[in-house]
């Protein structure tokens, strides 16, 4: 533990405590929530809409669910949305990125063109475009993010593939023979995959608030499940006046994604790695 | 008096990893229109001894010294004031010591800004002047150059116009020539014997090259490991070296033996870096 | 030195692809010609921009080359493609100038030395132990090293390294890009050294290329001076150093201490 | 001379990006959806009904063709009829477009006011309380999902404290005691055109809100990048050149290292306006901005294919637009950017 403050510093390590919070919420959420029925979708519609109190900490719904329940319940949609949208992005993005910045050339002219394309529109309005067409769900929606997503690995690993191609201990693997699926997965692999995998997993807060956003547009999971996203917005009906149904998830993503950031920062602080810049 | 004076130096640099003592026991004695030559090969410390006298050390250095004197003043309080002033400095890699994006008249421009308060027409005429005086051929056209559009030796006149346009008197030049070919580095050296001869400058030269030192350098002093062996006229030094450490040093280099034979080497030899004993053996 | 040169290269011009709206570059390298005979070391001496190292490269084939030829124990070098490439590649060693660099930051040395012995087909067990062993003793090396990484050795100890790895295959031609000019004089007499011993043990053809006139006059046979793109002179290392037919030759070896002592008598730069 | 080689490279990329957006927004409209005839013809159509639709929308053509079709169409400025309310697309673009435009550039503005300078100063602090605090707001701000910041705002500064409109971007009755003819449609420029000043205050006063929404992301990425930048070009050589050439620390810092900072700084203007853009989408809903975003946003819910693809392009377009216009000024203030 000393170790760990020692090399993320206070905010750092609070936020690696609150990750790994949000973490165990979803995976013990029927033990969390204080009314499990309510979180899982059952409507309760003696207490519609009242505010926070002793027994709805966080207030109630239009059909009367607990809020911090339903909250609760919802870490584990919003959380594996992140997690799925980076993992999808990595798979597709590393393998192209390696390929064009160890091979260059036509191979790289070719993918950077294609995924070039990809970068040209504004992030989220791709997304949305995407998601339209495939209509709402859990699964389209993280297609539809991590279709935004996965050109920024890309980027991130064919310029680090660029470089590594370039170093001379490469170069020297190269000129005694050792063959290019063998260089790529005993030098440049282990090169990139690891930062960029660290990256990665710090990015699943950004991608999760991406993943909200689709949500609040309609685009995202159909109740009777729920996630952050969609329980802002499903509140906005009755804001300001019953401000609580919104506020509570939206405090919730707010902290989640601050997180992920200052716990990235803190590890980058230590490590150097590639800074991500995007939305 | 010298015009820089430094006994008993030692330095101490903290690093995440511990405090590192860069320099050990450093003991410098410059002249009035010398150029003095530092030199000892990578970890002796001569380019952090140098940039000390600049005032430029990592915050939370500890500089230690029974004397730390440039012309009287002590450099441990003064070398703010100095450096810009009468202190200039001229780098290893003057494509990295002039900033990228900023034409060169605005870089000289800062300079002569700061010590003279005239009209913009006649500092672009001193600069003009003070680049053709060292010997750079249509100042115009460099004056409003980017520095990729200039050549290493270009721009290590430029670096050098910079230092003069403060005013100083003493040079610090950490490896002038090493980014540099032959023949621009052997115009440069000749640049610097040049304006110690008209100008009255005072140069000190760091260096890892014995045959810079042999080229330019009045006097040497030899630095190992963070310590000063001797220091001598560079005839002396040179052809008759005293400490066992300079002995191997001229003779490890590849012109010291005739072809085909071994080169000395320093191997068995080195110095205790807490006592300064030289010692034979294998290093720890 | 008799039959069939170990390298030959004739009229090599080499050019860099320019881009896009871009005007036709300068050529590089603008037709060199020399042959190295086995046994041979020839010394390529040049400055920035001089071509040398695009020259390497081409040998190395790591660049394309616009025109001309090159000859590797007789046989067509250029021709040789892909799988077959990478396997006559192996018959030639490479060092190369920053040892931290060319070597994987991550692998043991054991795990560097074993690389070109698993690519030549050799698998690992005891025979391959031994291998690097011995290579390791050849440079100088103890065996207990094996276990370091690159970081924990000096640079002189890891150009060792470096230089083992080179000679693992038992190559014919050794290429040395600049191969002390990274280390401080000390070590740079005890790199040359180790490969003095070299040449003489194994026979070894070396190109060794670098700015630094002096060190290379030091180990070769003969010397090549390049000066953008051209080869301004080619002969026997005693010859050129007793009497370079060019100024800039001249103005290379004239510069520093032993200059004004070993060689050229009172040719050097304004005596003072 | 490089630079001209330079900005004609660059336009050629822009221009095959252009193409492959385009392929790609009718991949994605036209040919991902299940029936788009279905939806044209609208609710519950019967299967002649269809079958017309799938004429007039020439679905039966084979792809390369109705790509073609579809390109000339988006270069022409025919992005079609909406499926919902039947009415030009491009008449809707005109009326919304400069709502979008006056909102995305206020923000921008205000993002890089803020995040620039707040990035240079805590660069020139840095570890020291100020540069703390400036990390930790901007960190927070790149945390904050925009809708909920919107809700948030509207909460405190309309509901609670009443200073300031809920939402839209005029009240309507100044609509009635001081109208504005619509000239360039950005409602700051109009109502001072028609001198106005009321109109003008109160168009600025709905603006504040939405604007400050948008702009607070792109202000915390603006400051860190720009943070990091200086911080990295603070360590730089020639910087510790100009030290000892004896410059000031305001001289260094302002006439050195921000010069060189001017690339990150640029590639913000792009990211800001990119994300005003598409933030937009989510924050006109909120403020009831009658701009592309509540327009597009309009459209996902009745499925109104056309339109969310022609809104996808135009505002993909201007983007790219921008990004060009960038890289070009990237390589005015850094001349070796055109070398490479």
């Amino acid at each position: 533990m000393r170790r760990v403050i020692y090399r993320l510093g206070w905010p750092g390590t609070i936020a690696l405590l609150c990750v790994m919070g949000f973490i165990c919420m979803a995976l013990f959420a029927p033990w969390l929530a204080p009314y499990p029925a309510q979180g899982a979708g059952a409507p309760n519609v003696v207490a519609k809409l009242s505010p926070p109190s002793a027994d709805y900490w966080f207030g109630t719904d239009h059909l009367g669910r607990d809020v911090l329940s339903r909250v609760i319940y919802a870490t584990r949609i919003s959380l594996s949305n992140g997690i799925l949208i980076v993992g999808f992005s990595l798979l597709i993005g590393l393998p192209i990125g390696l390929a064009a910045g160890y091979f260059g050339g036509w191979v790289d002219e070719a993918l950077m063109r294609v995924t070039d394309v990809f970068l040209a529109f504004p992030a989220l309005l791709l997304a949305v475009l995407m998601a339209a067409a495939m209509g709402p769900g859990f699964l389209n929606s993280v297609i539809a993010v991590a279709v935004t997503w996965w050109p920024w690995y890309a980027r991130l690993a064919r310029a680090e593939g660029m470089v590594l191609r370039g170093q001379p201990y490469v170069e020297a693997a190269r000129l005694a023979g050792v063959s290019h699926p063998r260089i790529i997965l005993r030098h440049i692999l282990p090169a990139t995959g690891r930062p960029l995998t660290v990256q990665a997993a710090l990015d699943v807060g950004p991608a999760l608030l991406t993943a909200a956003a689709l949500s609040f547009l309609g685009l995202g999971v159909l109740p009777p499940d729920a996630d952050w996203g969609q329980m802002v917005d499903a509140g906005r009906k009755f804001f300001p006046a019953r401000w609580w149904y919104s506020v509570a998830p939206g405090l919730t993503i707010f902290l989640v994604a601050l997180s992920f950031s200052v716990l990235g920062d803190a590890l980058r602080d230590r490590t150097k790695g590639p800074s991500r810049a995007s939305a | 008096m010298p015009l820089l004076e430094i006994r008993g130096l030692s330095i101490t640099i903290p690093t995440p990893k511990g405090d590192v003592r860069a320099v050990r026991a450093v003991d410098l004695s410059v002249e009035r229109g010398e150029i003095h030559g530092v030199i000892g090969e990578s970890g002796s410390g001569k380019t952090i001894t140098g940039t000390a006298m600049l005032g430029l050390l990592p915050q939370g250095t500890k500089v230690e010294a029974e004397r730390f004197h440039f012309d009287g003043e002590d450099l441990r309080q003064s070398a703010d004031r100095l450096r810009g002033n009468r202190i200039g400095l001229i780098s290893q890699d003057p494509a990295a010591a002039l900033n990228p994006v900023l034409r060169i008249w605005r870089q000289m421009d800062d300079v002569l800004r700061l010590h003279r308060k005239a009209p913009r027409a006649e500092r672009w005429a001193e600069a003009v002047a003070l680049l053709a005086s060292i010997g750079l051929n249509d100042p115009e056209k460099v004056l409003r150059s980017y520095p990729h559009e200039l050549s290493g030796g270009m721009l290590q006149r430029v670096v050098i116009a910079q230092a003069l346009a403060t005013g100083a008197d003493f040079l610090i030049a950490d490896e002038p020539t090493t980014a540099l070919d032959v023949a621009v580095a052997m115009q440069v050296l000749e640049l610097l014997r040049q304006l110690v001869a008209t100008r009255g400058l005072t140069v000190l030269l760091i260096t890892h090259d014995m045959d810079v030192i042999a080229e330019v350098c009045d006097r040497v002093t030899v630095l190992y490991h963070g310590r000063s062996l001797e220091n001598g006229p560079a005839e002396q030094v040179l052809q008759r070296p005293e400490h066992p450490y300079t002995r191997a040093l001229l003779a490890a280099l590849p012109d010291a033996a005739p072809r085909g034979e071994r080169l000395a080497t320093v191997e068995g030899l080195f110095i205790d870096p807490e006592t300064g004993a030289l010692l034979q053996g294998d290093q720890p | 030195m008799t039959g069939t040169p170990m390298l030959e290269v004739r009229d090599l011009v080499i050019r860099y692809r320019s881009g896009l709206f871009a005007p036709r570059a300068k050529p590089a390298v603008n037709g060199a010609s020399f042959q190295l005979m086995p046994g041979e070391t020839l010394g390529i001496v040049g400055e920035s921009g001089s071509g040398k190292t695009s020259l390497l490269r081409a040998i190395l084939r790591l660049l394309p080359v616009e025109s001309g030829s090159i000859e590797m124990s007789g046989q067509d070098w250029l021709a040789i493609k892909g799988r077959s490439l990478r396997q006559a590649r192996q018959a030639i060693g490479v060092v190369s100038q920053n040892p931290f660099l060319s070597l994987s930051p991550r692998l043991s040395v054991r795990e560097i030395l074993a690389e070109p012995l698993q690519a030549a087909g050799q698998s690992a067990g005891a025979a391959l132990n031994a291998r690097i062993e011995t290579l390791l003793g050849d440079c100088g090396l103890p065996a207990n090293f094996r276990d370091r990484r690159a970081r924990e050795l000096s640079g002189g100890q890891a150009q060792r390294v470096a230089i083992a790895r080179a000679l693992a295959l038992e190559p014919q031609l050794l290429v040395l890009d600049e191969p002390t000019s990274a280390l401080d004089v000390s070590v740079q007499a005890q790199i040359l050294n180790l490969l003095a011993d070299l040449k003489q043990q194994r026979g070894l053809s070396m190109l060794f290329v670098t700015h630094n006139l002096k060190v290379v006059a030091h180990i070769a046979d003969r010397l090549m001076v390049m000066r953008r793109g051209d080869v301004v002179e080619l002969g026997a290392t005693e010859r050129i150093v007793a009497a370079p037919a060019q100024d800039y030759t001249r103005q290379l070896l004239s510069f520093g201490l032993n200059a004004k002592t070993h060689w050229a008598k009172g040719q050097g730069v304004q005596a003072r | 001379m490089n630079i001209i080689r330079y900005i004609l490279r660059r336009m050629v990329l822009s221009a095959f990006v252009v193409v492959g957006v385009t392929f790609l927004v009718f991949t994605v409209a036209q040919v991902v959806p299940s029936d788009p005839a279905a939806l044209y013809a609208g609710p519950r159509p019967s299967a002649e009904q269809i079958a017309k639709a799938r004429v007039e929308l020439n679905l039966d053509a084979p792809l390369p063709t109705r790509f073609l079709t579809f390109a000339s169409a988006m270069a022409t400025g025919d992005f079609g009829v909406s499926y919902k309310s039947r009415r030009l697309i491009l008449e809707d673009l005109k009326a919304y477009l400069p709502a979008t435009l006056e909102l995305a550039v206020f923000s921008t503005a205000i993002a890089l006011l803020f995040g620039v300078p707040l990035g240079v100063m805590a660069a020139a602090r840095q570890g020291r309380w100020f540069d703390r605090l400036a990390s930790l707001s901007a960190i927070a701000s790149v945390a904050m999902p925009t809708f909920f910041l919107a809700m948030l705002l509207q909460l405190i500064f309309s509901q609670w404290l009443g200073v300031m409109p809920l939402s839209g971007r005029t009240s309507r009755e100044v609509g009635i005691t001081d109208p504005v003819a619509q000239v360039t449609g950005f409602l700051l420029i109009d109502s001072l055109l028609a001198g106005r000043p009321a109109a003008f205050g109160n168009a600025m006063l709905h603006l504040i809100l939405p604007a400050l929404t948008l702009a607070s992301y792109p202000a915390g990425v603006a400051m860190r990048l720009t943070r990091s930048a200086m911080i990295e070009i603070l360590q730089r050589r020639h910087i510790t050149a100009a030290r000892a050439l004896g410059l000031s620390q305001r001289r260094i810092l302002f006439g050195h290292a921000l010069p060189n900072a001017m690339g990150p700084a640029l590639t913000v203007i792009g990211l800001s306006f990119a994300f005003a853009l598409t933030g937009a989408v989510l924050v006109e809903i909120i403020f009831a901005w009658p701009g592309l975003g509540r327009y597009v946003s309009e459209a996902i819910l009745a499925k109104d294919f056309p339109v969310i693809a022609a809104v996808t392009m135009v505002v993909t377009i201007c983007y790219v637009v921008m990004n060009l216009i960038i890289d070009v000024a990237q390589a005015l203030v850094d001349p070796r950017v055109a070398l490479t």
